[in-house]
């Protein structure tokens, strides 16, 4: 075998590794293995490519030796860098890193581009139109990304919003436009350095600009949507350097970004583009009306002990049980309850907390198996034929007004039917809101009792109650 | 390397990896969607392949030190996506016998 | 005509049309398994655009023969699949209002 | 655009559309416009593929006008002749029809392999040897499901069976991958057309000889089988002229009939190797052991009436409701049932009848509307539930030695649960045995009694008990 084939053998090995990997996504039995399977592919690809030093170009015959170390530190460097933090990250912070991994992706098919459009010679129209389009999307996923990252890491907390943000963008995205025809018109694939430069940097800018608006409990949604971006750069450059292992990876990737994205954004009653270019909750907060009734609180005590004696509870873990890390206090309360007989599974709603499968992946880490994890479809028909509904830091998934009220901005979402249990306790620090911003009329319920606290909190009374109750009978 | 991503057959692999690509994903649970956003976010750090080649075959020290970015990108896009996606996946398990 | 699926193309588009296939075909439920095998079976009538060729490019009497024996054939697996799929399916309706 | 574009582009609208077509077949809702798409996707390629005239052969030049001639007449009369036959077959002889719809498939991949390899000139191996395995696959295919096609349509009776049937035909397929062999090494594309004429005479012969032996109630498997082999034939030939619609089409038509033929074989609790090479029913008749209880017949209009007063009826249809044709009658009995306030639904099993769906094509054939269709998975659990199931021509599909008995051939096959409902009605002829040929436990069951007689017959009976009881009221 020559190296051309066996780097175009191993290139294949890896797209069907990538399929196969992801189709054992398909279960929580497999899903494991899957990301084995399409490490291997990974692996497979990289290590077949250093045989690309048998074929280099004449004209970089002379560096190759000095191309082969860069390479190999370069990749070094990276792997080792990246492996350390994922490895150390908490689990809190996998958004943030998910997005910076995402943007580093983006900026390598950018460096591609750069790369290619440096060119070695004349490039023909074919291949210069797809090696632009792909600069662009992947600089403006890599900033994007970065500055995402720093949001939800809070190195930026402000939404940084300038006057005319709308009117800034269009210009900058039609500069870029207009450079990237120029380039293609004007120089046949011999731009000078400068020009590339700044091509390339009003695309990192635009990439910032778009993004900083965006309010941090947005971002999941851009994330996602910058997931799909880069996919789509790395099949565009994957299209260019010919490599259809790249394009096929890129594309099914963007189909995934693509899909995530479009179901976040209907588990939140909003369209994309109203995500990524309207503050959200400004016209929101206007629409309820008045709720009538009041709240009633409860001793976190005497709520355990109903639930303590009930025959079944189901749990609605939302975004407060993220912010509270109540999930290991929460997984041992459960635990108890258990021990006492009593059936208790959780009620998990698409779009709880603020990732999608957000709320399976902090449940997973306590030690709750996925098997007590119960999607809304699965599970909503059971409330009526449920003792307990315990909803710890959720808020808007258990909104009935999306079922009711038109005016509502997340009219339309299908919500947890808690209310349709017997007895609704609603743990949560005081008044506030969910990340919708609206009231939700559940928490007046005359079933409904509140239990008033951090999550974390009122989990440590819980546990004690039931443990007083064992010791003392 | 020989150009074999020729006009229509580019398309055909485009059209068929989209399929592919919305059936497997759709057949995700919703358990798994944080997982499966990272683990695509890996898939699609092959772009270090791409990255290599164009590093490889740098001419000018602009070129070496674009491609060398690039490579490095590459890599940390695939290793982090790896970690962080093994790590979620390892914490899904079932119901053991080991009752509490 | 351009040969375009040279070598590893060929894999590539085998391996995602299997994908492709596979996945699809698999949410058929199992209600429509007779018309999905007649259907599938119309799909392939697709090869009378390759006799077509053969015959159009046919240069001995023998291949005219041939040619023409493919296009019939080809020809009546379009139509015949088309026709017995349509049929079938036309008979799949949802209850009605008009109840009995 | 050139003629060769638009060819292009023609191809890939119509894998588009074939795609798009076959996932609209994931509903019945969706599915009548899916085989339109399809339709479009094979009438646009056709349509464009005439402009093939535009780029012959410089030797098939003086040809062309004759050829474009026989091009259309040839069109013109498999498409008028398919086309009659198809919209008058009944519905009931559907299968023999799909049977040689799909053995003209298989030809016509032969025809273009015959065509090539009396090729206009030396032929690259890369392409001859995928020639020569197409054509061995696509004759194969059409002289088999001609044979299939006169078995089911009951001009073939018997089972043929020669002696040492599996050494001939093991003679045979050595013999033509010997001449196979010959003419890619001796004769380079070039082969004599006597030596063709044996080495396709060979292949059908073949498929006549494999396909003989096998029982007629199998034919449905084969035909699948054949199918998933006319769909490779297809797609190895598209290989050749280069036509990726074709590998297109021709792959995902043979993971749809691989995947049905292994859903039947494994529904049938056999492999697909067993159901080709062995005679079924020789060992599985001596398995079951002597069922302890009698058959306890009962009255038709007894029967009827108790079914009148029940709140729920499943109905379990099985290949004996197709022999008798009584779909129609039992449907109008189903109304009945329902006008008096019945709950009824029809239970289906995966492999009722001898086709994957063949019920269901009866039941929506008499208008019976499909949502009261359900599967298996969703309806074993609600016999518990069920008044009266009435099983209907139905056997092996409801036969509880499937769960206990593991000397029984069909143990492990999953089966409809009739045995649970409270009251179960057999209608059958007689004591005649279901598919795989062993006892029934059920028919002995203390909740069970049987009313004697054809489906037909026995259906007029219940409509006219029930009408006579609403006479009468
Ligand atoms: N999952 C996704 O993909 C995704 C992405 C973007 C946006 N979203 C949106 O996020 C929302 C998710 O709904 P959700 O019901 O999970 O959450 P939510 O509606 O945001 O409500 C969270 C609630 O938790 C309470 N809380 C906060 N910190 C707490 C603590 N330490 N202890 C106890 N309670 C605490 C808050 O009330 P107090 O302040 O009174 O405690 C708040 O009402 C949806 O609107 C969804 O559309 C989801
Ligand atoms: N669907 C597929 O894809 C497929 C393909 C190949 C094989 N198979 C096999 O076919 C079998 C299907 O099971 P099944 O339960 O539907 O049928 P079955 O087991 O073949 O039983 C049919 C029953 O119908 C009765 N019957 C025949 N003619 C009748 C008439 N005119 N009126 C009333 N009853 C009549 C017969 O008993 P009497 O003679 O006493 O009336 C017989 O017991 C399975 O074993 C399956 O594996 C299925």
């Amino acid at each position: 075998m020559t190296p051309g084939l066996i780097i175009e053998t191993a290139d294949f090995v890896a797209a069907l590794l990538f399929i196969l990997g992801l189709k054992r996504m398909s279960s929580p039995v497999t899903a494991r293995s899957g990301i084995v399977v399409a490490g291997w592919g990974v692996l497979v690809a990289t290590l077949a490519s250093f045989l690309y030093v048998f074929g280099v170009d004449p004209a970089a015959q002379p560096n190759l030796a000095v191309n082969l170390g860069l390479g190999i530190a370069a990749l070094g460097i990276g792997v080792a860098w990246a492996w350390v933090t994922g490895e150390k990250v908490p689990l809190t912070a996998m958004p943030q890193m998910v997005a910076i991994y995402n943007g580093m992706g983006g900026g390598a098919a950018g460096c591609i581009a750069a790369v290619e459009l440096s060119g070695n010679g004349a490039m023909p129209m074919g291949q210069m139109i797809p090696a632009i389009v792909g600069a662009v999307i992947g600089a403006v996923s890599f900033s994007g990304s970065l500055i995402a990252w720093a949001k939800l890491d809070g190195k930026i907390n402000k939404t940084i919003r300038l006057p005319g943000q709308q009117a800034i963008n269009s210009l900058l995205f039609a500069a870029i436009v207009g450079l990237g025809v120029y380039m293609l018109v004007a120089t046949g694939g011999q731009s000078p350095p400068a020009l590339t430069s700044i091509f390339f940097g009003a695309a990192l800018a635009l990439g910032v600009l778009v993004t900083l608006p965006i309010g941090g409990a947005d971002m999941p949604v851009v994330i996602s949507l910058y997931n799909a971006c880069t996919g789509l750069a790395v099949a565009i450059e994957g299209y260019v350097l010919d490599k259809p292992v790249l394009v096929i990876a890129g594309v099914v990737v963007g189909a995934a970004g693509t899909l995530l994205t479009l179901l976040m954004a209907r588990a939140m009653n909003r369209s994309v583009a109203n995500v990524l270019f309207s503050r959200f909750g400004e016209t929101g907060t206007a629409g309820a009306g008045e709720i009538q009734g009041s709240m009633k609180p409860v001793e976190a005590g005497d709520a355990a002990i109903s639930m303590r004696y009930a025959g079944k509870v189901l749990i609605i873990p939302g975004y407060g049980l993220a912010v509270a890390q109540a999930q290991y206090k929460l997984y041992e309360f459960v635990k108890l309850l258990q021990a006492a007989g009593v059936e208790v599974a959780f009620a998990i709603h698409p779009v709880a907390g603020r990732m999608p499968g957000h709320m399976d992946v902090l449940l997973a880490e306590a030690g709750v198996p996925y098997d007590l994890m119960k999607e809304l479809d699965e599970v909503n028909d059971e409330f009526r034929s449920t003792d307990v509904a315990l909803v710890i830091g959720a808020n808007d998934v258990v909104n009935p007004a999306a079922r009711t009220d038109k005016s509502s901005p997340i009219y339309g979402m299908p919500i947890l039917n808690a209310d349709h249990a017997h007895q609704v306790y609603v743990i949560k620090r005081g008044q506030g809101k969910g990340y919708s911003g609206v009231e939700n009329e559940l928490f007046y319920a005359d079933n409904c009792n509140m239990v008033y606290g951090d999550a974390q909190a009122v989990l440590v009374k819980f546990i004690a109650a039931i443990k007083e109750l064992g010791a003392a009978a | 390397m020989e150009t074999t991503l020729v006009g229509f057959i580019a398309l055909y692999i485009v059209m068929l990896a989209t399929f592919t690509g919305i059936e497997v994903i759709s057949r995700v649970p919703a358990i798994l969607h944080t997982p499966l956003m990272s683990g695509s976010n890996f898939v699609h750090g092959i772009v270090v392949v791409g990255a290599l080649y164009a590093l490889l075959n740098a001419t000018t020290p602009a070129q070496q030190v674009i491609g060398f970015v690039g490579v490095l990108l590459g890599a940390g896009n695939a290793a982090g996506g790896y970690v962080v996606t093994r790590r979620m996946l390892a914490m899904f398990k079932a119901s053991a016998k080991e009752k509490a």
